[in-house]
């Protein structure tokens, strides 16, 4: 046993020691959600190994799970069965001809035979068929050494050619389209398997990419040139089997076999997405998704894969300090922290002090800060997303949790959506309700505006009064409402912003637990309230205590500012006083290092080892890709060396000490990848009812309602060369006579 | 016996003769700790001369006397390309009786300046994997953050 | 349909003729239900019949093949058409299935699926969803002109066909997909839909039997795979005519999700007159599993091409001298036979000699009956060329969703142009059935059989022409045709 | 997890490599170790550069011994008395740069040491 297994051995111990359990990665809500009666189980047989399968399955499935690998290409879990390649033909005992796997169900005492003459035949000659108009540019194609085609060419194809043909006539070749600044075709590489098409149909919900033609004309394309509309487009990248659809950031840069993979978690929205970041020489190549069932499943956002650009761009490398004429210049970081030090010391108590965390912060980070903070007598210790401080606000966190969680869509009879637009504020989420729409037959409501979410919904206004008639049932669509068996109602987070969060907030509360009553009946566990939060630090900042008020920082008038990756621009110079004091820490020269006297900077969610709440109150942790370039820290690191300058005392010394302050604070932080459940719906409304409604006029209206806003919103994204690519390839497409 | 003896004074002689005396022999032979006797074939222009004797064995046969005013610190790279080709063989026609082809875009030989303030230093030609961010300065403007985007538009 | 139907001047005397004999006779309307309805009617108890053909005119169902008749209502009425209809409807589904499968008649379309067995699928308990006859009208074969005959001069056969199809499913409308190309028929088809309506035999309470039927026109765009049938329903549906995988067969999610049966025109059209005149009586004809009569059209180099109905099993021989009026240049001048519409392979002069024109016999020659449409050649046919062209046709109409047919006709065709000339090495023909095999049954729809079967058969029957040609070439061209390398892509 | 109760029974299973018992192992080491002494005024003058005393260069001989001195498997000590042969002929060759010899001296520091406290690891940058 290594010295690191020990290591790792000690730990897990120390966990049971310290929760009683070793926490689960994943809980399987579908398992869950199954108590109904198993159906009776099919015996077949595959290579003559009898195995038991549900009736339906396909023998592929059944062949998956007798542990044998039937090839494909067409085929993909997560979309409907083309059956088109022909790669997964099988024989099958008893029948004249080999049958394709992916689509044929089992039957009971069907005999598969997966390594038969006939079988490894059939795959031969397909993979012949595919190659015959394949181009041999594989040396100059991106996907080579992921590329499917290539592997099942060397592990069923035959080893010898014979398209005599080719020298006579060529092979086929098809013009490359344009489909946008992300997705890079060459055509002549398409094997036809649809993937992507169907991806574009079904998942995405925009039918731009289809086939036209007819036999070896068929092309897949956009018809006529034009953008591939979708927030999930990148997608169809991983999706491809060979290199017809390829990354264009990516482009030429890298091999598959040259790049380190760091699995981590995506900071873009407050989803959580998994995400395996490939980095070479400290450089981040790409980012691609990672499977997780309960969150994102296999899709990522195109901010997600393509934002890291901005990794790279306008990046804080120096600590700063203004000089004597007002202007930011680099230091070193002793002459940084004894000056912020200095400043700091300089107020006598921290009564005049303020903090402001930002969207991208780790726990870690959000914890030591507020840990100074409070050592210094500073108590506005604020996080830049508002939350209505109603009833018990954030002390119970099942009010500002997604509490339904976001596998639980797919359970989920009707969904309304209050004030969100999901599709733009949480891509992936969107595809999942989508999912659950097309498959499940889910009912979707809206208030708020008419937007395109790639599904149809019931529009039922949006204005504030709606609520409260949904409430008292006086509504047309109540009907169906307290018919609902497993309702969700998602609350946006950018209705907090408004002047009548709390009302909005109280009322849909009171609408979730009037629902919560019906459908307890059908499942007691059943959760209805949810909040769609969009900043990925914003639950474990309200699991460790921040205050989800900007404006207590605004009144207080502080003398000194700490802004600790706050770029949302909520503070602005003119809102503080003349001499105010404003650190900056961060990793992005963004709109708070512009009002900053002295800059700290930290490192990116690609470069540190952290811990994000999703909106579901889901800890996961991202981990070390690359480290912060030049003289950035890690941002726990940089506040705990602060400290020790500022005479404070912080007492952890390494990311597991940090991580032992964050238990006693917020547990459910430190047990990764589990969700802690919280239920504390009626306790909530009791504390509810004092509150007086009072709605403002204005219409519900989520900020970002056209793709063209969604790529842009934070300060990576903005950063991102990439990011702004889309943005103006958007507004050409809406500008072009093919609008749609 | 004693012809070789007067063969080898006749040598001194001759050797005397081909420095142009005593003191610009002793002084060579500081210089080169050898004496070689040949003919003179050329100078170029920064002084330095060249010699060959065909009885040496080839390697040997052909040599360099660097130009006086370096005294000691003679070194290889001294020798201009046209006359490095002779030295070494590439060519038996010394620039002295074929020169070379003169193009303009031809410029002086430089010795090696290893060691001195001229050396040269390699310096990376890839833009930077990071670009930090400029903060604002007296003589830019505010407008830093929008300048990717500004770039691209 | 590079083969219509041309009618000589010569067989034109001739074909009234017999026309004029199969009408004058009997009065339309009286001679053959008591047939039908008559239950003394002696059980076919005749022994093993071994003559097939020619067929007595008055067993003739279409009488209107040739358009010497009024099509519309009126004129078909004459003939017997909807003739007791409310009375066969009435009888029920049962036993208008039954009666199918008592006279033993096949899908006309091309594969041969016992109808009866076929309709009989459809009789599942209900579960709230329509259930949809559709008839495949989108005749594209190569060689087959029967289904057009049927809708131009006989629409009314085909829509009685329709509502007791359907009755016999629990169908609750028709659509009749036309092909494209064919505009008159459609038209003829539509008004004799109309007429049917007015008359009120389809429509609310057709016939007055309380059963409601509705049947549509829908005209495609003239693919050739929207003839297969998931195809046909997919583009019906508005989508592109693509083929759908199978299972779930078409009996169970069909058109619109519902459960669908397709049939063939000839099929359809032929129902009321089996129910009418009893199964038994058509199962009279042929041979045991080949029933009935069929229209067989004849084409290619013959003096007389034409559509005939004949009797099943009847000698190909017979059919040509018959019908036809012999091969151009007599029988001796024959090269080669293509029995069943493009898709099945060609039989050479030997076996045209004595074979039977049905499924069986036609298999056991390893070739098919398909549509019955005989492309006949005589022996100034490029027989290469000839398939060469065939293999140029699927390749054009290869849907291009599944591999094998998309890149395997593509590949077939290149070869077989090649073989036209000779410019390839005599090794290439075994590639080329290797090829041809890996296409068969790989696929998704039956294209990629119907592409490699022309193929197969050339191979088969005519391998020393082709090696002599590719002989004949490397003469001309030097030993080596071309730089093959068993390496080099 | 009884990893150390199991050395010895796979050991006693094992080939010897030179020595069969301890008594020849400890003579062996001996026997190196005196020549490496003898050695000392050589050492001196071939790698003068190191201005090592003699008792300075005893001290560092003897410390490298003794760095090893509780190794009881016979395997490991036979090879290190291999190795440090090797070593000694190296050495005595004058095979051995200045330099190289000089890393027979581990107190002779040849790298930074890392800072123990937050602040002064956060400045180096850890």
């Amino acid at each position: 046993m290594s010295s690191v297994q020990l290591k790792r051995l000690l730990v897990a111990l120390n966990r049971v020691k310290q929760h009683g359990y070793i926490p689960k990665c994943k809980q399987s809500t579908a398992a869950a959600a199954q108590p109904k009666k198993e159906p009776e189980k099919i015996e077949v047989f595959v290579d003559g190994k009898p195995i038991h399968v549900e009736p339906n399955t396909t023998v592929l499935q059944a062949c998956a799970v007798a542990g044998v690998e039937i090839p494909r290409y067409c085929y993909h879990e997560r979309l409907s069965i083309a059956g088109n390649c022909r790669m997964c033909l099988v024989e099958i005992e008893k029948t004249p001809k080999p049958v394709a796997s992916c689509a044929m169900p089992v039957m009971k005492g069907m005999r598969i035979l997966t390594d038969s003459p006939l079988t490894k035949r059939a795959r031969e000659g397909v993979m012949e068929f595919l190659l015959v108009n394949h181009p041999l540019d594989c040396p100059i194609c991106d996907q080579g050494g992921e590329c499917d085609l290539q592997d099942q060419s060397m592990a069923f194809g035959n080893d010898r050619s014979r398209f005599t043909d080719n020298e006579f006539s060529g092979k086929r070749c098809v013009e490359d389209k344009n489909i946008g600044p992300l997705v890079k075709t060459s055509m002549n590489r398409c094997i036809h398997c649809t993937r992507c098409v169907r991806f574009g149909s079904e998942v995405a919900g925009v039918s731009d990419l289809g086939t036209t033609g007819r036999g070896s004309d068929m092309i897949i394309g956009t018809y006529v040139e034009r953008l591939f509309m979708s927030e999930l487009s990148g997608n169809v990248i991983d999706l491809c089997p060979v290199g017809a659809l390829t990354s264009k950031p990516y482009a030429f840069t890298a091999r598959p076999w040259e790049t380190r993979k760091t699995e981590s978690v995506d900071v873009m929205d407050a989803l959580g997405s998994n995400i395996v970041i490939n980095t070479r020489g400290g450089d981040v190549l790409r980012v691609i998704p990672r499977t997780n069932e309960e969150v994102n499943e296999e899709w990522i956002s195109d901010k997600t894969r393509f934002a890291y650009d901005g990794l790279k761009l306008q990046r804080l490398t120096a600590p700063m300090l203004k000089n004597r004429d007002g202007y930011l210049v680099p230091c070193d970081w002793e002459d940084a922290l004894s000056v912020v030090a200095e400043r700091i010391g300089r107020l006598g108590n921290g009564s005049k002090m303020a903090a402001l965390a930002g969207r991208f912060c780790d726990a870690e980070g959000l914890i030591a800060l507020k840990d100074l903070m409070n050592q210094l007598g500073c108590e506005t210790v604020c996080v830049e997303e508002r939350f209505p401080n109603v009833g018990a606000s954030i002390d119970l966190r099942s009010n500002y949790l997604f509490n339904g969680t976001i596998a639980g869509i797919e359970q989920a009879d009707l969904v309304v959506l209050i004030g969100t637009n999901p599709r733009y504020e949480a891509p992936v989420l969107n595809a999942r309700i989508r999912k659950a729409f097309i498959h499940n037959d889910l009912q979707v409501a809206v208030i708020g505006p008419k937007i395109d979410l790639t599904y149809s919904y019931e529009h039922l206004g949006d204005n504030t009064n709606i609520l409260s008639d949904l409430a008292s049932g006086k509504h047309a669509f109540s009907k169906a409402l307290n018919g609902a068996k497993r309702p969700l109602v998602i609350l946006g987070s950018a209705m907090f912003e408004r002047p009548d969060a709390a009302s909005l907030y109280a009322s849909a509360a009171q609408l979730s637990e009037k629902l919560r009553d019906v459908s307890s009946k059908e499942d007691k566990e059943w959760r209805v309230f949810n909040v769609l939060h969009r900043n990925a630090s914003q639950v474990a900042a309200l699991d460790l205590g921040y205050k989800p008020d900007v404006k207590s920082i605004i009144d207080l008038k502080p003398s000194l500012l700490y802004l600790f990756g706050a770029d949302e621009g909520l503070i602005k110079r003119e809102d503080l006083p003349k001499d105010c004091y404003i650190i900056y820490q961060g990793h992005h020269g963004d709109r708070g290092a512009k009002i900053a006297d002295a800059i700290l900077p930290g490192a990116a969610y690609t470069e540190k080892h952290g811990i994000y709440a999703n909106t579901e109150g889901r800890a996961q942790q991202t981990h070390v890709a690359t480290t912060p370039p030049g003289k950035a820290r890690e941002d726990w690191k940089i506040i705990r060396a602060l400290a020790e300058v500022c005479g404070a005392s912080l007492r952890y010394n390494d990311i597991d000490e940090i991580r032992e302050r964050i238990e006693q604070v917020a547990p459910n932080l430190t047990r990764l990848d589990s969700i802690e459940q919280a239920n504390y719906f009626k306790q909530n409304i009791e504390l509810l009812k004092q509150h007086q409604s009072s709605f403002h006029n204005q219409p519900l209206t989520p900020p970002i309602n056209n793709l063209k806003d969604f790529y842009m919103t934070d300060s990576i994204s903005r950063a991102s060369l990439t990011m702004a690519k889309c943005v103006k390839a958007v507004d050409q497409q809406l500008k072009s006579q093919h609008r749609n | 016996m004693s012809e070789g003896i007067l063969a080898k004074v006749g040598q001194w002689f001759k050797i005397m003769r081909h420095y142009g005396g005593i003191k610009n022999t002793v002084l060579s032979l500081y210089r080169y700790d050898d004496l070689k006797t040949g003919n003179f074939i050329g100078a170029d222009k920064y002084g330095n001369r060249y010699y060959q004797n065909t009885r040496y064995f080839v390697g040997r046969s052909r040599w360099v006397q660097y130009a006086d005013r370096v005294g000691l610190d003679y070194d290889a790279s001294q020798v201009p390309p046209e006359w490095h080709r002779w030295l070494q063989y590439i060519t038996d026609d010394p620039p002295t009786t074929t020169p070379l082809k003169k193009y303009p875009w031809m410029i002086d030989h430089i010795e090696n300046r290893t060691g001195t303030s001229q050396i040269y230093v390699p310096y990376t030609t890839v833009p930077p994997k990071i670009q930090s961010w400029q903060p604002p300065t007296p003589s830019t403007t505010t407008q830093n953050i929008s300048s990717t985007k500004s770039q691209l538009q | 349909m590079a083969l219509t139907k041309r009618l000589p001047l010569a067989s034109l005397l001739q074909l009234s003729n017999r026309h004029l004999a199969t009408q004058t006779p009997p009065p339309p309307a009286a001679n053959p239900p008591p047939k039908a309805q008559a239950p003394p009617t002696p059980p076919p108890a005749q022994p093993q019949k071994t003559k097939f053909g020619p067929l007595k005119d008055e067993d003739r169902i279409f009488t209107n093949l040739y358009g010497r008749h009024d099509w519309h209502l009126k004129g078909a009425m004459s003939r017997g058409d909807w003739h007791k209809t409310k009375e066969i409807v009435l009888k029920g589904s049962a036993w208008i299935i039954d009666e199918v499968k008592k006279s033993g008649l096949r899908g006309r379309g091309g594969a041969g699926f016992p109808s009866g067995l076929k309709w009989s699928f459809m009789n599942k308990p209900p579960d709230g969803r329509p259930k949809y006859l559709v008839i495949n009208a989108d005749e594209g074969e190569p060689g087959t002109c029967k289904d057009r005959e049927i809708m131009r001069h006989d629409p009314h056969k085909l829509i009685e066909g329709c509502l007791i199809a359907g009755h016999a499913m629990g169908a609750r409308a028709c659509y009749i997909y036309i092909r494209g190309e064919f505009y008159n028929e459609g038209s003829n088809v539509q008004l004799a839909i109309q007429e049917a309506y007015k008359a009120g035999y389809i429509g609310k309470n057709a016939c007055g039997t309380g059963y409601d039927f509705d049947i549509f026109v829908h005209r495609g765009a003239g693919a050739y795979i929207c003839g297969e049938e998931t195809a046909l329903i997919e583009s019906l549906e508005g989508k592109q005519g693509k083929p759908r995988l199978k299972p779930p067969f078409p009996a169970d999610i069909g058109l619109f999700g519902c459960p669908t049966t397709v049939t063939n025109v000839e099929t359809v059209a032929v129902a009321p007159e089996i129910c009418r005149r009893g199964g038994d009586w058509f199962a009279s004809f042929g041979r045991e599993r080949n029933r009935g009569t069929k229209l067989f059209c004849i084409s290619g180099h013959v003096n007389n091409p034409v559509t005939v109905e004949e009797e099943m099993s009847i000698p190909l021989k017979e059919l040509i001298e018959r019908h036809a009026g012999g091969v151009r240049g007599g029988w001796d001048n024959l090269l080669a036979i293509i029995p069943g519409g493009s898709s099945v392979p060609l039989l050479p002069k030997k076996i045209c000699d004595d074979v039977l024109m049905d499924f069986d016999a036609l298999v056991a020659v390893q070739s098919g009956l398909g549509t019955a449409a005989v492309i006949v050649m005589d022996k100034s046919t490029d027989v290469v060329k000839a398939i060469a062209r065939l293999s140029d046709f699927y390749q054009h109409e290869s849907c291009g969703q599944c591999t094998p047919c998309r890149e395997g006709t593509g590949w077939l065709a290149k070869m077989m142009n090649r073989f036209v000339a000779g410019n390839a090495r005599p090794a290439e023909i075994d590639m080329i059935w290797e090829l041809s095999k890996q296409i068969e049954g790989h696929t998704i729809c039956a294209l990629g059989d119907a592409a490699a079967w022309p193929v197969q058969g050339l191979i088969r029957h005519y391998r020393p022409e082709m090696e002599r040609r590719m002989a004949e070439y490397a003469a001309k061209h030097g030993d080596a045709p071309q730089k093959v390398s068993a390496s080099g892509h | 997890m009884s990893l150390a109760a199991r050395i010895p029974q796979t050991l006693k299973q094992v080939r010897p490599v030179l020595s069969t018992d301890h008594a020849e192992a400890k003579r062996r080491v001996l026997n190196l170790y005196k020549i490496w002494l003898r050695q000392i005024p050589y050492i001196r003058v071939d790698y003068i550069k190191n201005n090592w005393s003699e008792i300075r260069l005893r001290d560092v001989i003897k410390e490298n011994f003794m760095r090893n001195k509780d190794i009881t498997d016979l395997r490991v000590i036979d090879l290190l008395v291999v190795r440090g042969q090797m070593d000694f002929v190296e050495t005595a060759e004058i095979w051995r740069q200045q330099h190289n010899a000089a890393t027979l001296d581990s107190r002779k520091d040849t790298y930074k040491k890392k800072p123990a406290g937050f602040l002064e690891r956060f400045y180096e940058g850890h």
